[in-house]
């Protein structure tokens, strides 16, 4: 390890990255100040942001490279029950993530918040983008659980604020209540899993010291309460990671926010969670019993393919975008998953392995489904267009948000050179060491788990192929498509960033793992630094040479030598190229409607996984001639797909309450007598028990 | 007077309180209610004479007094200068019927009864039987407001249990210390104005002092 | 070997790759031409047809975008990228390590993300039918694929080609189940995954059943010659792995072996054409939504062998 | 002497106020009134700071740190109302909605009931207390009916009787409890104050004092707003001029749980076991469940805002009913922050109601537009309200909930579905009030935001730290409550 580079020089990086915490909530409050002069402020702002991110990022980088740990105390909070902050790697890995996907998004709302000015207040979003992101960091470093519903909450809050901006809509209106009443469950079901591990642990009983995540993991913990607590933390964290079936708020909440909070939203809100999840299972109760682990991998297996299937079959850009998250989620579950049930069986390395392919898909994910986010909004800004089958041809208007878009989409489908291939790659091979687990039950079911991966990972890509192929490609499908514009500068060096950081993630992932290595052993307690670069630097061989290998610089070499080297032969000599029309089958002209577009090119998956779906399909059709039905007229096509879990689940849930609430209004009569025999019952009912 | 024979006019003055709250219960007429009421007032002040003449209390005297003045002259009175004035004088029409609610009382009387029987042991209180009564008295006058529909009822429904308070204070307890006595008393007589107030106020509002018409504030489900 | 042993292995490896799949391919269509009872145009004609191509002009689509064009390059380098590192001639081959299985998976994932984009540039119906089919295709057929992967390297316990030949080489005799049921979801896969006949017809341009075909419509000239020839390519890799899994008997371990391993290959080939065509034969196009179907027992029979690894043997 | 001087000031005032209320310079002299009030309960807390607990005036009145939180919590919130029922009430009187007299009436009558509120904390005295109780009720029940329409003679009529009722139920207890510490101590003022009691309860007969607890349970129960004695809550708060459902519900809510409080300790310390507790967590775990489905259909904006108090008064009654010193601590907490937080809400929704001309809920739309400090003082009220950080209720739910989760595990799903109900209840109503576009914008009102945002900020800042002095003073009060 190389030594930390900034406690030689006397400075904490707990207290740096606090620091930039305090000039973020600092903007924040002093935002609302700035009303009036909203284009100045908006130039000075989030580079004040983006630097103060920037800060942060750079501290908890150095921070989890010399793998240290650092403790923390803020005099403020309960009584007895100071803030409690720690700055271990599994923290410090989260906040680089987040913090370098809000230096990139920050950099980019410098130009994407401006186009707000004179439709909306700034301000609204000037207060609460960067108490969202300091909510987000605080979180990540509270090491007792008050501090960590606090920030937990900050980031709720701020974030419900940020999706209502666009407060006239009232879809909008809905998905933000919609969120925030998740968010509120999530939260309680979290404070009460703190509850759980703190109170029933036998330590601190009438003080507040149990709720320090130190005390939490000294305590011993009976396993039917480890389980419970477990269970609850998990479901609090998956609503707010939008595990299937929580994750109905998700589609909802993330497209409805302004694009730069969409990408703050997916590529790091979620990751809390992640977060909230490792920190529990591994950290604080050790991972104690096998179900656990067995429960995080069905969901996380669940989560990816309903996610997928449900962006595939999405029109609105930026729901496809969502829908994916939640696919991406389910990824970084199942890595997890497969971590939890390799710790339980004591195989180190392999636990290393799951939990490193987790860890790197969560840092893979915050870096480019923040880029597509950006890039959405981009066209957004571009177009004032959602819909995909309202765009189209945007390649030929902008091509740098074109080029970056590719970049991500090919990052997400997990194709190499790219990162995200890398964290799935890495997956793979967690899945295929399984068979060395000595359970005969895990060992025939987990590859079925695998090829339900395989299966999510080519969905995820088709998904990708319909995005950019239906929104960049092809013709305009209306008219303010077809005169779309490039976004300003600030916007496309936001994106732009994160593309080159896809590609090296993907090229080098060596020297990432060994990077995180000191948070897996702090998860895991081992690490596959080691191994994966045990074959040199240019290889990443996560288990060992012989088991498998890949190495992203050499595919990457060859690839472009081969394409280098066709294109010198081809062009040796030159052929003309003549731009003609495309083949119209000999009809004459063809329309943009004539397209493939995104419900048709959704619909043999649609087809194929039919049962997943609530679809409402109807034709109606206007006879050309009222007598015979030969000759139909005008075809009108809708199609509705709606999520099956909301009726399964939710509307049921409700009803209920609904319904009670009925039940309660009948206790309010409006006739005083029957107030006053409630009264009189009650003091006979409690003088019957005295009796 | 002797002791014994205090606790026998004492008992049967607590008897005389409950019959007459049995009698409020039964009674259909605003005016007989109103007769009653200030009878069972005036066997309440004699009770506190009694009971401060035999146990020598001279603040029970003062509250005695107090409550023939409020409970049997001016309560009385302002009550039936209201009814004069807004010419109440029909029937009143029971909520539940009159049997029922008799029924009912009984019951509640047995219950008070039985739920005092304990403590009553425990008391050194030559006046300690009444508990059973006063509690009695209590629930009865909350049993007239429950069944009666008018405002006026409701009124001498809510001053017949705090006569039944009175009764507790003075028998069980030989009378609260006298600050609170009074305190109780004045906050009554605020109460007592407020109520001819707020009748008034029904009156000219509502056209009727039928609390049926007062249902308007209520959960729609 | 010394290093320069390792590099000339795989300059061969590569060349063959590049210039033996053209051949592979003719060799298949003459095959079929027989066994249809026509007269074979000759086992160089794919060769013919793509000097032709490389000759012709550009008719490139009005709207196409940079992607249409950068699409061809971009699959042929993929997809002999792939050739490159699947050890079918020696087992030594430097490249090998730089992809496993999974990771030569991706490598035809990137081509056929890049031609299904292509298939939607220009904006004709045709295109974006073939891409939309085309990724329903490769995502029914994928989790077979990684079954088959899995099974594999249950055996070896490695998903490292090299590692594979070599571990399947030092059994002397070679016959077990899922060995057995792995091999014939392989080929089911193969047949899919290169586009052969019962999930979609090379050689048709018949609107309502081209998949592939309907993807590179528009392009002409070198372009299209790129795309064919890696088309081929495609053919003749999944062929080679098909061998390097299954019969990788023969598969030098040194220099000196190599030519003895090439002659190996061919006559393994030759028996894959057979195998390809006589399938083709007996079967007819299904209809797109009968591939599930089709691709479903891919996965079966993987997963039976799966199975059949961890009950019998 | 501090004691009696606050206890003057208010009742003088309300004797000026009473002949001088309808001058223009009378609101101005409420709010100098209150904040008098306020500075000398300041001192007063000082006093208690320093010197611990104190008895004065021949032991009829005594302070000690629970008492004193609630006196300073009860003159600030006054103070503040006195700012904003400043404008409000002009805003009323120019529309005509209320006479001259009226105006005298309503400022007599609010100075009347500080003083009754303060009598209440400051009277050592069982049956002083009892007195105090009865005089808020008596002190409002006019006031709720101040408009003179149909609807809040109703309320107002309801809000008496079941009050008055209740409260008479309480007086019985009082009696009870006299009866019982008579044999103790004999006849006399001894038996009824509440420093003597607490040296003798362990002597108390239990059963007397069992059923007492009813009656004071009953009783102040009604006045708390507990599930089933509530129904007059709903009513009174919508129908009375906005500060008075302030006061009442910031204020007179809590001193009646005081009151109930101070019962329970003086039972269970002579029953023994934790009895008393266990019907209080009853009441408020029913009150909890009650108000928070009720939230969901209500219309009217402020008969909503009455539903959340009966829910945060059914949270404190519960934490008490707990015990405990972490849940006697949140207890304390959630009724400082409840009150700084509803009538803050109140303040907003009181003006929200005046821009649009109506309290239905239905008809306030798209504030931030119509006029943002109303919007977003009531979106933050609201936030607090529903219990998110960092705002202080959440710290005190988070210690009610805590305790909870140690002693009784079993009753967390209860509690979280109620939680979780009023959450969404609360944001489903208030967010269409506050966003989207405004339906017709009436009237601009002259919205003094300072009360608002101080409350806000005040909340906010108890939330995240929480003082020494306070701490002290909680800790102290969590002693006595023991």
């Amino acid at each position: 390890m190389s030594a930390p580079a900034l406690t030689t020089l006397g400075v904490s990086h707990t207290e740096i990255i606090l620091t930039s915490v305090c000039a973020l909530l600092l903007c924040g409050f002093l935002a609302p100040f700035f009303h009036n002069r909203e284009k100045f402020f908006t130039s000075l702002f989030f580079p004040v942001i983006a630097l103060a991110s920037f800060v942060s990022f750079a501290a908890s980088f150095l921070a989890v490279g010399s793998g240290l740990t650092e403790n923390y105390l803020i005099s403020a909070g309960l009584p007895g029950l100071p803030f409690h902050v720690r700055l271990d790697p599994l923290s410090g890995f989260f906040i680089t993530v987040v913090s370098l996907l809000s230096f990139f998004v920050s950099i980019y709302s410098v130009g994407y918040v401006k186009t707000f000015i004179g439709r909306q207040p700034i301000s609204v979003i000037a207060v609460f983008y960067p108490l969202f992101i300091a909510g987000m960091i605080m979180t990540l470093l509270a090491n007792d659980a008050f501090f960590f519903l606090m920030g937990w909450e900050v980031m709720a809050i701020s974030s419900y604020f940020l999706v209502l901006y666009e407060d006239r809509n009232p879809k909008n209106r809905r998905a933000a209540l919609l969120y925030v009443v998740m968010a509120h469950v999530g939260a309680l079901s979290i404070l009460l899993s703190f509850a759980v591990m703190a109170g029933l642990g036998g330590v601190g009983q009438e003080t507040f010291q149990g709720y320090t995540f130190d005390a939490m993991r000294s305590a011993s913990h009976t396993p039917f309460w480890a389980g419970v607590a477990f269970l609850l933390a998990f479901v609090g964290f998956g609503a707010k990671a939008g595990v299937v079936p929580l994750h109905v708020w998700l589609p909802e909440a993330h497209p409805a926010a302004p694009s730069n909070v969409s990408a703050l939203m997916s590529g790091a809100m979620l990751k809390t969670a992640v977060y909230g999840i490792l920190r529990v299972t591994f950290d604080i109760l050790h991972v104690s019993q096998l179900w656990w682990g067995e429960l995080v991998l069905i969901v996380g297996l669940l989560s990816a393919i309903m996610g997928v299937l449900y962006a595939i079959v999405e029109n609105d850009l930026k729901r496809l975008l969502a829908y994916s998250s939640v696919e991406n989620i389910g990824i970084i579950l199942v890595g997890m998953g497969l971590a939890m049930i390799f710790y339980f069986f004591h195989m180190p390395l392999l636990s290393a392995l799951a939990v490193t392919a987790a860890l790197y898909h969560a840092l893979n994910h915050a870096m480019f489904k923040g880029l597509l986010f950006m890039g959405a909004g981009s066209v957004l800004h571009a177009t004032n267009e959602r819909n995909m089958e309202n765009m189209g041809g945007l390649i030929h208007k902008m091509k740098w948000t074109s080029a970056i878009f590719l970049a991500g989409a090919l990052s997400i489908s997990a194709l190499p050179p790219f990162n995200g291939f890398v964290s799935e790659w890495l997956t793979f091979q967690a899945f295929l060491m399984s068979p060395s687990l000595t359970s005969q039950r895990l060992n025939l079911l987990i590859p079925l788990g695998a090829a339900l991966l395989a299966l999510t990972a080519v969905l995820s890509a088709s998904a990708f192929v319909k995005a950019f192929g239906v929104s960049f490609l092809g013709q305009a499908r209306s008219k303010h498509c077809a005169e779309a514009h490039e976004s300003p500068w600030s916007m496309r060096i936001g994106m732009l960033l994160p593309a080159v950081v896809c590609l090296l993630l993907g090229v080098f992932p060596s020297s990432v793992i060994n990077w995180m290595s000191s948070t897996s052993s702090l998860l895991v307690g081992e690490t596959i630094a080691k191994s994966a670069s045990g074959f040199g630097w240019a290889w990443l061989t996560p288990v060992a040479a012989q088991r498998a290998s890949y190495s992203a610089p050499m595919l990457l070499l060859g690839i472009i030598s081969v394409l280098v080297i066709v294109f010198i032969t081809l062009h040796a000599r030159k052929n003309a190229i003549h731009r003609v029309p495309p083949w119209d089958c000999g009809y004459g002209g063809l329309t943009p409607r004539m397209q493939y577009n995104s419900t048709s090119f959704a619909m043999p998956s649609r087809l194929i996984f039919g049962f997943f779906f609530r679809l409402k399909e109807t034709v109606k059709t206007d006879l050309f001639h009222k007598r015979s039905p030969a000759f139909p007229g005008k075809m009108k096509y809708s199609l509705r797909v709606r999520d099956r879990f909301w009726g399964l689940l939710y509307m049921p849930v409700i009803d209920a309450v609904f319904r009670m609430g009925k039940l309660t209004a009948k206790l309010q009569h409006g006739r005083i007598h029957i107030y006053l025999a409630y009264s009189f019952a009650t003091v006979i009912i409690l003088l019957l028990m005295v009796l | 007077m002797t002791h014994g024979i205090s606790i026998q006019l004492n008992n049967f003055l607590a008897a005389f309180i409950l019959l007459t709250s049995f009698a409020l219960l039964a009674q259909r007429r605003i005016y007989g209610l109103l007769v009653i009421f200030a009878w069972q007032g005036f066997f309440l002040s004699l009770s506190s004479a009694i009971v401060a003449y035999t146990a020598d209390i001279r603040h029970l005297y003062v509250s005695a007094a107090l409550t023939l003045l409020l409970k049997v002259i001016v309560l009385p009175y302002i009550l039936y200068a209201l009814i004069n004035k807004l010419n109440i004088f029909r029937e009143v029409e029971p909520l539940v019927n009159i049997p029922t609610t008799m029924l009912i009382g009984v019951a509640l009387v047995i219950f008070s009864y039985h739920l005092t029987a304990p403590v009553r042991e425990l008391s050194t209180l030559f006046t300690r039987t009444t508990l059973a009564v006063a509690l009695s008295t209590v629930l009865l006058g909350f049993l007239m407001m429950i069944t009666r529909k008018k405002a006026v009822t409701q009124v001498i429904g809510f001053l017949a249990m705090e006569n039944g308070l009175f009764f507790a204070a003075t028998s069980a307890t030989y009378g609260m210390p006298l600050v609170v006595e009074l305190g109780v008393a004045l906050d009554i007589l605020i109460a007592a104005l407020i109520f001819g107030i707020f009748i008034f106020q029904i009156r000219t509002t509502f056209d009727t002092l039928d609390l049926t018409e007062m249902e308007k504030l209520k959960e729609d489900s | 070997m010394n290093i320069l042993e390792q590099l000339l292995t795989e300059a061969m490896q590569i060349a063959l790759t590049a210039l033996a799949a053209p051949l592979f391919v003719g060799w298949v269509r003459m095959l079929k031409c027989w066994s249809q009872g026509r007269r074979a145009p000759g086992i160089l004609q794919p060769y013919r047809n793509l000097l032709k191509l490389f000759s012709k002009d550009i008719l490139l689509a009005e709207n196409a975008s940079w992607v249409f064009r950068a699409t061809p390059y971009v699959v042929f380098g993929t997809i002999l990228m792939a050739g490159s590192v699947i050890p079918v001639i020696s087992s030594e081959l430097p490249l090998s390590a730089s992809a496993d299985i999974i990771a030569l998976v991706a490598l035809f994932g990137i081509a056929r993300f890049f031609t299904a984009l292509a298939g939607m540039d220009v904006g004709t119906s045709f295109g974006g039918m073939g891409s939309s089919r085309e990724m329903m295709i490769a995502s029914l057929a994928e989790p077979a694929v990684l079954m088959t992967a899995f099974t594999v390297s249950l055996f070896s316990h490695s998903t490292s080609l090299s590692v594979i030949v070599k571990y399947v080489q030092g059994l002397s005799f070679f016959l077990s189940p899922s060995m057995a049921f792995v091999f014939f979801a392989f080929i089911l896969i193969m047949l899919a995954e290169t586009g052969r006949v019962p999930v979609d017809n090379p050689v048709t341009h018949l609107e309502l059943t081209m998949i592939h075909e309907g993807m590179i419509l528009e392009y002409s000239g070198r372009h299209l010659a790129l795309m064919e020839w890696a088309g081929m390519m495609k053919l003749f890799v999944f062929s080679s792995l098909g061998i390097a899994l299954f019969s990788p008997w023969g598969i030098a371990s040194d220099v000196a072996g190599v030519p003895f391993a090439l002659l190996l290959v061919a006559l393994k080939l030759t028996a894959i054409g057979v195998i390809v065509v006589l399938i083709e034969t007996g079967m007819a196009k299904m209809r797109i939504f009968r591939v599930p179907e089709f691709l479903g027992t891919a996965f079966l029979l993987a997963t039976l062998g799966m199975l059949s690894h961890f009950m019998l043997e | 002497m501090l004691i009696v001087s606050l206890l003057g000031v208010s009742l003088f005032f309300a004797a000026v106020l009473a002949f001088v209320g309808d001058r223009r310079f009378a609101p101005e002299l409420n709010v100098v009134a209150s904040l008098t009030s306020f500075v000398i309960s300041v001192a007063l807390a000082l006093d208690v700071y320093r010197g611990g607990p104190s008895v004065v005036a021949g032991e009829y009145f005594f302070v000690d740190s629970f008492s004193v939180y609630l006196v300073v919590l009860t003159t600030f919130v006054s103070a503040t109302t006195a700012y904003f029922s400043k404008n409000y009430m002009r805003f009323e009187r120019a529309h005509g909605k209320v006479s001259g007299g009226k105006m005298r009436f309503y400022h007599a009558m609010y100075q009347l009931f500080i003083f009754a509120m303060l009598l209440a904390l400051l009277a050592n005295n069982v049956g002083i207390l009892w007195i105090s109780m009865e005089l808020a009720t008596l002190a409002t029940v006019l006031l709720v009916s101040l408009y003179r329409n149909p609807s809040s003679v109703e309320a107002a009529w309801k809000y008496f009787i079941l009050c008055g009722v209740g409260i008479a139920l309480a007086l019985f207890g009082t009696i009870l409890l006299y009866f019982a510490a008579e044999k103790v101590v004999g006849q006399g003022v001894q038996g009824l104050l509440w420093t003597n009691l607490i040296k003798i309860n362990a002597k108390l007969e239990p059963r007397v004092l069992a059923l007492a607890f009813i009656f004071f349970m009953v009783g102040y129960g009604t006045k708390v707003g507990l599930v089933p004695l509530h129904n007059w809550l709903p009513d009174a708060h919508s129908e009375g001029p906005t500060p008075v459902s302030a006061v009442l519900s910031g204020l007179l809510l809590n001193i009646a749980l005081y009151a109930l409080i101070r019962c329970k300790v003086l039972v269970n310390m002579a029953i023994g076991g934790d009895w008393a507790g266990k019907i209080m967590m009853g009441f408020g775990l029913i009150s909890m469940v009650i108000a928070a489905l009720s939230l969901y259909r209500q219309k009217d904006i402020k008969r909503m805002f009455a539903y959340s108090s009966i829910e945060h008064m059914g949270i404190s009654t519960f934490a008490f009913g707990l015990g405990g010193p972490i849940a006697t601590f949140g207890g304390l907490l959630h009724m400082l922050m409840h009150s700084l937080t509803k009538s803050s809400i109140f303040y907003t929704a009181g003006h929200a109601s005046q821009i649009y001309g109506t309290q239905s809920m239905a008809h306030i739309r798209g504030l931030i537009r119509a006029n943002p400090k109303v919007g977003w003082g009531l979106m933050f009220g609201v936030l607090a309200i529903a219990g998110a950080p960092p705002f202080g209720l959440f710290a005190s739910e988070f210690l009610i909930i805590t305790a909870a989760m140690k002693t009784t595990p079993v009753l967390m799903p209860v509690i979280l579905f109620a939680l979780v109900v009023a959450f969404a209840a609360l944001f489903r109503k208030a967010q269409p009030m506050v966003f989207g576009d405004p339906t017709h914008k009436r009237e601009d009102v002259n919205f003094g935001s300072l009360p608002v945002y101080l409350h806000m900020a005040l909340v906010l800042f108890l939330g995240v730290y929480i003082p020494v002095f306070l701490q002290n003073w909680f800790l102290g009060a969590v002693e006595i409550l023991k």
